[in-house]
């Protein structure tokens, strides 16, 4: 066990490794095979009022004109032990893990990244409680009622809920409830759960629905199938033929079975969450990681972008990791070597 | 009311689907007596698994229409409520299932399954179950039971998992005890080892045990009785002699004719029956079995027409064949015995 | 299934009646090819019959774009601001829906939602059905590759497929986009073409992992199969037995997932729109008016319409998809 | 570059706007739903326009806290590296500039007045030195006293434009700079007294390399707000700027809050022009759009600090409810939404093909573009009309547009069929892709093709628009652009713009004009002391990029401001255009 977690931790390290290779490759390599120069990336870093001196000389500061594998290195060296950033006035020590030092608002992504991510958060351990309840309760029900009218009408509004875009249904939730009949909170509305929770819960709630709605019916859909094959399964007969009240076997063996599945979706689909909900956090424009990298995008704040896709990833193989191991934790065939 | 122990009489269990009435079970009647064993030989969807399936009433999970009797012990359970049977199940009436790898809970342990069967019908503390549990095991031939009861299926061998599931059933003592296909999933050594102990067992239990398989040879030993089932219904039925000694229907044959017998040479070929089981929905008319059969000509064109009756050729031995007795017997006799015993 | 092994002449004579019958009642019974049968399953599910119908539509509205604003609107880039309150800069009278514009103008400048909306469903599909066979063409590429080969192959190739579930893949489509715009020059396409091939691409590339998860599967378990066993034992070599043997028994789930795949490449397109990094205005997609409609959200029909085509459609391919992998995999429950 | 009007940091998204800052009163497009008097009315003004030029419920009545927000984080709250209008305006609640605008409402506040110094600067050597004295008895917040080294070092200081990087260069440009002068860190011990003297802690005097009459304008920039060396933490220093004003900060959250409250060091007995009426200020950093409008609507809020006006939704709502409207200005901005036409590229090398743009363009639906009647009038030159030297040009459609000259341009450029061109905008500015899809719309009409490409703000200046090599090479002929007044002289206004000499290789906002009697008048009017002959050149030079063709001037950029529930002493003062920050005070 603790040999099979050293071994995975060092497979997503290695993951990590790789992911930021690429990453870097395609924020500074590409764009160079396109002809952009060293000068062209310090032009994003200086203001509107620098002169062609002064792109040159930050061009140099910033070691642009290093070989890519320098510069990358010189990146992954921050992770670890921190960076120095001569910006002119001094020297700016970027503290491990540096995961780089934004020109654009002169500070280390870090701490921002850290700043963004009780809100992303928030709305990840929340909207995932909503639809993880929503979703399996109504699976189950549709399940054990196959046929009936409201496994048809809940498996009709589930796939209704898979083909709507949550910016769609954002929008059309906040002109309704916030806009309109004002018992929402408007967009961009958010308060930390430290300061205040109610307020924090009403702010969120309208976000919470709208990525849990989407969620939820995806997660209906999964429930209800893997309900269904598991009811079919020799296993339930066994159960029955013991005697079993119909309800000990839905919910002692079915359910067990059928959520098992469930449960690793759900640790996958929380850590690619908690890298940022893009769409969700734009449409409410709340201050998460996904607003931060699609403000990042839109400003060509590479740092930043970088620093955003190492946690979103970091994030997606712990998710993987952590739930290889709950399947083992939670189905004894599963042996992890 | 029934004089036997279980009485199945007529029964039908027919299922609705998209395509058409599936009629899995069509007008079936058996009898059986505590410590008596019937087999029930079949191809795959003959019928025989549903057949045991509704003795259990667990037909139910899907929309199946059945009608008929099934007398237990005094009780008609085709009428019960769902809730009677229920508490039937398990208790008076057991089942042992096909591939228990499948038919085991992967995620609990052995003992726990066992333990669970035992104190639905048992008011006993865990602890109590525990123990019986192991009992059990140790009664089915598994060593260490104690330490074993705290294993998951999967950490046990083909073998011992059928073990397993034995204990299964016989946690709360059952007077029917039905197992389908019990040795199937398993190799032929093991298949063995595993007959003798159900043999053994419902020796000790006295109950009535209905073995259900493809594999004529493996109720050659055990049953008493033997019913043979195509498409639905019941071709031949009679005593384990009447089956093996005197069979009259020309599936029977085919079926001893595919049979792997220890007593002949390995390099023999077997005899296959040819074609496949009929659809349960386009039945086809006349009786089920003439596509496939071999000597159809000789029944003077009624074996596409007119479904022949399962009449009783003699003391207890029944067919269901257009064939005369004579031509049935002689074609045995001379055509297929022979064949059989050469080699 | 018939039984494999043939008897011996003996035997043959004994029983030839029951040869040729009984493999005449084999054929009544089993003579439906696979397709066959998923189509008749199809006929029968009415829903799926209804997606496709709507998908159908879908596609010939989207063909035939011009023709139908030709009779039912405007041209879709054309302004009819003097259907625009200057004050307020919305529509007079709050939609301006009426027989000559059947959705209502835009806020502002007074363009045909309805053609617009129409119009849109040609980017829209165009890029969702060749992302996807972009996809499907990578993703069973790999997957059979590494199904079939297996060996460092195929642990090169799943931790390709690890590597790329693991990229926060809308950012990464995002950013992408803007990085590659930075080669018209070297493309030497502009302008739509070159925002569709762009999103084609960023969309195509990243969706391939699932696929080929599942392709890679499907084609280890057909390796060990018996009639890729008796190829190989008649000396047929590695391509022929990839593209004869086990390629055409991979198009079911070729088929349900690329159906299914649509979809969802509807909806990234739309994110994308959305988000700011799609086809370059004028040309409407439904992603970019929702995402202009996101400053009116007092004038609803700005937002209804749009949102409502990438619902339907999603929703119409989601339906078609459903059912096909429900005629072509019985197994399946969903 | 001209003082930037915040824009919402397009987040993707394209959720941006960009409305502009405002302007001295124009009264001629009042909306309909004219003031509603209120019932309980308080001394001064009510109803629409009532702020424009006169004080809106005057009060002296101290303490409150006055809640201002914003919809995205700006530049930096640096005195020395900030470029934004509101920055600019806000700035002076906690930062004292040598001089600065009277907060007065309309015209009057364009005035400058003494604020750290005693008096206007005084200016010797045929207005190339400039000498201020400072008032006795300043001090920072944290109680020693503010001497003239202090100035001096906090205008070299932001020369570093590697370091502060937003901040305006005009003392760049102008100051008299030794030579081997790098930056304050880089080169401390030059001596750089023929740049600025200190001859004591009370006086300062500049050096310019050239004449100028208005160096006022530049003692008034944010640069001059005193910062002690010993106190100056480089980029950090906006973590904690040393107040010198009569507030100071207390909360500092990047990006996301600021609260200021009262400096005790501060002495109202120093500085004629601030009441320092609120106890404290509450400043909200990226509150979303319509949520920020909603709530000044509510009176949850004071004060939308950017300024340039309310969202697209929250326009529709003021139209329609007369008691918001009667809380609505419309102020017009110096400020110009334009397109510039590339002479670089054929066929605008032509000036009749040019000119063909021009006529074609149809300003009705570009003003519609650009937010409709509220938020911009037709413009007609370059130069917006609140500054000196402005006339009305009428060779060009000053509504919709004229396509039977535009034809006769075409054929007398040798294209009488038109031509294609392509044009650039900003993708997550709303307002400029209409202003494109409009001009593709009109252009099109006299066969003028036009291929849209967008690009984000972020890069658009350094990247695209902004780097001449890229628009001649991809041959972009057309682009949108705006601009807007550091100060509203024609100094402040066109000499970055249309100064061929001020042109660059990246980061370009020059029209690139390269018109040599366009830069002889610029050289003129630079030299000019007198400053109506001064306001006469650059309207002259205006004039001339006008009959160049050059541009294609939009709108007079215009906002729709909201007054704050509460709120005291609310009035657009003519230095922004915007609401006048230091004399707000809460009920």
């Amino acid at each position: 066990m603790v040999t099979y977690i050293i071994r995975r931790l060092i497979g997503a390290l290695l993951m990590l490794a790789v992911v930021s290779m690429v990453t870097f490759s395609i924020f500074f390599v590409v764009p160079r095979l396109a002809g952009v120069t060293a000068t062209d990336f310090a032009n994003r870093y200086v203001g509107r009022a620098a002169t062609q001196e002064t792109v040159v000389e930050v061009a140099k500061k910033l070691g642009l004109n290093d070989p890519v594998v320098v510069q990358y290195g010189r990146w992954v060296k921050g992770i670890f032990v921190g960076s120095e950033f001569d910006y002119g006035s001094g020297v700016e020590h970027c503290p491990a893990p540096c995961f780089g030092y934004s020109f654009v608002t002169k500070k280390p992504v870090w701490p921002d990244l850290l700043d963004r991510l009780p809100v992303t958060l928030s709305l990840a351990v929340g909207a995932s409680i909503i639809w993880l309840l929503a979703g399996v309760a109504v699976g189950v029900l549709s399940a054990l009622k196959r046929g009936s009218l409201f496994d048809r009408g809940a498996m009709i509004v589930a796939l209704s809920g898979v083909s709507l875009p949550p910016f769609f249904t954002g929008l059309i939730a906040l002109s309704l409830f916030s806009y309109g009949l004002r018992i929402t909170a408007p967009g961009g509305a958010y308060t930390p759960f430290s300061e205040n929770p109610a307020e924090w819960a009403y702010n969120l709630i309208l976000p919470w629905l709208t990525l849990a709605f989407l969620n939820a019916a995806a997660y209906a859909r999964l429930t209800r199938a893997g309900m269904l094959e598991t009811m079919g399964e020799d296993y339930i007969r066994t159960a029955r033929a013991k005697g079993l009240k119909e309800s000990t076997v839905i919910t002692k063996h079915g359910l067990r079975a059928a959520l098992t599945p469930i449960v690793t979706i759900f640790g996958l689909d929380v850590g690619i969450l908690l890298g940022g909900a893009i769409l969700t956090e734009n449409v409410f424009s709340l201050p998460g990681l996904g607003k931060y990298a699609t403000g990042a995008i839109a400003a060509q704040d590479l740092p930043k972008i970088m620093g955003f896709t190492m946690l979103a990833a970091f994030f997606i193989v712990m998710a993987n990791l952590i739930v290889d191991l709950l399947y083992a934790v939670v189905d004894p065939r599963v042996r992890l070597a | 009311m029934s004089d036997n122990f279980l009485d199945v009489k007529n029964l039908k269990v027919h299922f609705p689907t998209d395509d058409g009435l599936v009629k899995s079970v069509d007008g079936l009647s058996f009898a059986l007596d505590r410590g008596k064993t019937l087999g029930i030989v079949g191809e795959s969807g003959s019928g025989k698994s549903v057949t045991s399936l509704s003795v259990l009433g667990l037909h139910k999970g899907g929309r199946a229409k059945i009608s008929g009797e099934i007398w237990l012990d005094g009780e008609e359970l085709v009428s019960a409520t769902p809730e009677h049977v229920r508490r039937l199940r398990g208790k008076k009436m057991a089942m042992i299932f096909q591939d228990p790898l499948s038919a085991m809970h992967p995620y609990f342990t052995v003992g726990a399954q066992i333990i669970e069967a035992y104190r639905i019908h048992n008011k006993v503390t865990k602890k109590v179950a525990r123990k019986h549990a192991a009992d059990l095991l140790g009664r089915v031939g598994i060593p260490q039971p104690d330490r074993r009861v705290d294993s998951y299926p999967h950490e046990f061998s083909g073998g011992m998992r059928q073990r397993a599931m034995i204990a299964m059933a016989l946690s709360c003592d059952p007077e029917l005890l039905i197992a389908d296909e019990p040795t199937t999933a398993l190799d032929v050594t093991v298949q063995a080892q595993i007959l003798d102990l159900m043999r053994d067992l419902q020796r000790d239990f006295n109950a009535a045990l209905i073995i259900i398989t493809h594999d004529l040879g493996v109720v050659a030993e055990l049953s008493d009785d033997i019913l043979v089932m195509y498409g639905g219904k019941a071709i031949e039925y009679g005593s384990a002699e009447d089956i093996f000694e005197r069979p009259e229907h020309p599936y029977t044959w085919g079926l001893l004719g595919s049979m792997p017998r220890l007593d002949r040479e390995p390099t023999e070929r077997l005899l296959p029956i040819k074609g496949s089981p009929p659809s349960l929905i386009n039945v086809p008319a006349g009786c089920a079995f003439h596509p496939r059969c071999a000597f159809e000509g000789r029944t003077g064109g009624k074996a596409g027409t007119e479904v022949p009756e399962l009449a009783e050729t003699e003391g207890g031995h029944l067919v269901r064949c257009h064939l005369p007795r004579e031509e049935r017997r002689a074609i045995w006799a001379n055509e297929i015995k022979p064949n059989l015993e050469s080699a | 299934m018939t039984a494999p092994l043939d008897v011996s002449s003996e035997e043959t004579k004994a029983t030839p009646e029951a040869v040729v019958s009984g493999l005449g009642g084999a054929k009544a019974i089993q003579g439906r090819s696979l397709g066959q049968i998923a189509w008749m399953r199809l006929k029968q599910d009415k829903v799926a019959l209804a997606g496709a119908g709507v998908v159908i539509f879908l596609v010939l509205v989207a063909i035939f774009a011009p023709v139908i604003v030709g009779w039912f609107g405007h041209p879709p880039n054309e302004f009819h601001q003097e259907m625009i309150d200057t004050m307020t800069m919305r529509p007079k009278g709050g939609s301006g829906i009426s027989s000559e514009f059947l959705f209502g103008v835009e806020p502002q400048n007074g363009r045909d939602l309805f053609s617009r909306v129409v119009y849109g469903a040609r980017i829209s599909l165009l890029i969702a059905f060749f992302a996807t066979m972009l996809s499907v063409l990578i993703g069973t590429v790999m997957g059979i590759v590494a199904g079939y080969f297996g060996g460092w192959v195929d642990a090169v190739i799943s931790r390709l497929m690890d590597i790329f579930l693991a990229f926060p893949i809308l950012v990464f489509a995002l950013a992408l986009v803007g990085v590659l715009g930075q080669f018209e020059m070297q493309l030497g396409v502009q302008g739509d073409t070159l925002r569709i091939l762009l999103l084609i691409f960023v969309i195509g590339f990243f969706n391939w992992g699932y696929i080929a998860r599942i392709i890679r599967g499907q084609t280890l378990s057909l390796r060990e199969r018996e009639f890729v066993d008796a190829a190989r034992s008649l000396g047929a070599r590695g391509p022929y037995i990839l593209f004869r043997e086990i390629l055409p028994n991979l198009i079911a789930p070729i088929l349900i997932y690329a159906t299914l795949l649509v979809p969802a490449n509807v909806l990234f397109e739309a994110a994308l729109s959305f988000l700011g990094v799609g086809i370059q205005p004028p040309t409407a997609t439904w992603g970019a008016m929702l995402s202009a409609a996101t400053k009116y959200y007092t004038v609803p029909h700005f937002m209804i319409f749009p949102g409502m085509a990438i619902f339907i459609t999603v929703l119409a391919f989601n339906l078609f998809g459903d059912g096909l992998r429900d005629a072509l995999d019985p197994k399946s429950n969903r | 570059m001209k003082k930037r009007t915040l824009v919402v940091a397009a987040s993707g998204a394209a959720l941006a706007l960009a409305l502009s800052a405002c302007g001295g009163g124009d009264s001629t497009t009042t909306p309909t739903g004219e003031a509603a008097p209120a019932a309980s009315a308080p001394a001064g003004p009510t109803g629409f326009n009532a702020g424009l030029d006169a004080v809106t419920n005057p009060s002296d009545k101290k303490g409150g806290v006055l809640k201002m927000a914003v919809t995205e984080d700006w530049d930096s709250v640096d005195p020395g590296d900030t470029y934004y209008g509101m920055s600019w305006n806000l700035l002076r609640i906690y930062g004292r500039p040598l001089v600065t605008y009277n907060p007065a409402p309309g015209a009057k506040g364009r005035e400058l007045v003494p604020d750290l110094a005693e008096s206007l600067g005084v200016a010797s050597d045929g207005s190339k030195t400039w000498t201020y004295k400072l008032r006795a008895g300043l001090k920072y917040e944290d109680g020693t006293p503010i001497t003239s080294k202090d100035v001096k070092y906090a205008v070299l200081r932001q020369l570093d434009k590697t370091t502060y990087v937003n901040g305006p260069t005009y003392f760049n440009d102008w100051l008299d700079l030794p030579k081997d002068f790098e930056s304050v860190y880089k080169t401390p011990d030059v001596n750089t007294d023929q740049a600025i003297e200190t001859p004591d802690d009370q006086t300062i005097v500049f050096h310019l390399n050239k004449p100028y009459a208005g160096f006022d304008n530049f003692a008034a920039l944010p640069a001059t707000v005193p910062i002690p060396q010993a106190k100056d933490t480089g980029i950090k220093y906006r973590d904690h700027v040393l107040a010198s004003g009569p507030y100071k900060f207390d909360k500092v959250e990047q990006g996301k809050l600021y609260t200021l409250v009262r400096n005790d060091q501060w002495d109202q007995a120093t500085d004629p022009i601030r009441k320092a009426l609120p106890d404290s200020y509450e400043i909200t950093l990226g509150v979303q759009g319509d949520d920020l409008d909603n709530r000044i609507i509510s009176g949850d809020l004071h004060v939308d600090i950017a300024g340039s006006g309310v969202q697209p939704a929250a326009i529709a709502s003021v139209q329609q409810d007369p008691e918001l409207n009667a809380r609505a200005d419309n102020p017009i901005a110096a400020r110009t939404w334009y397109i510039s036409l590339n002479p670089d590229v054929a066929p605008f090398d032509n000036i009749e093909c040019r000119k063909a743009v021009l006529f074609a363009a149809d300003r009705t639906s570009l003003q519609t573009a650009y937010g409709g009647q509220l938020a911009g009038d037709v413009a007609t030159s370059l130069m917006p009309p609140g500054i000196g030297g402005w006339q009305k040009i009428e060779t060009y459609p000053s509504a919709g547009s004229d396509e039977a000259k535009a034809k006769t341009a075409l054929t007398a450029c040798g294209q009488p069929n038109g031509f294609e061109t392509t044009m650039t905008f900003r993708s997550d500015r709303p307002k400029e892709q209409a202003a494109a899809e409009s001009m593709q719309q009109s252009l099109a009409k006299v066969g003028i093709k036009l291929t849209l490409k967008g690009f984000p703000t972020s890069e658009y200046f350094t990247a695209y628009a902004g780097k001449p090599s890229y628009m001649k090479e991809n041959k972009i002929g057309l682009a949108t652009n705006g601009w807007g007044a550091d100060w509203n002289d024609g100094f402040g206004f066109l000499s970055q713009i249309i100064d061929s000499r001020t042109i660059r290789e990246a980061g370009n906002y020059n029209l690139g004009i390269k018109d040599p009697a366009v830069d002889a008048l610029v050289d003129q009017a630079f030299a000019e002391l007198d400053t109506a002959k001064r306001d006469a050149l650059w309207g002259q030079a205006d004039a001339k990029v006008m009959e160049g063709a050059y541009v294609l001037p939009a709108v007079y950029a215009k906002g729709l401001l909201l007054r704050g529930k509460g709120v005291t002493n609310q009035f657009i003062t003519g230095a922004f255009d915007m609401y006048d920050y230091l004399a707000l005070g809460v009920e």
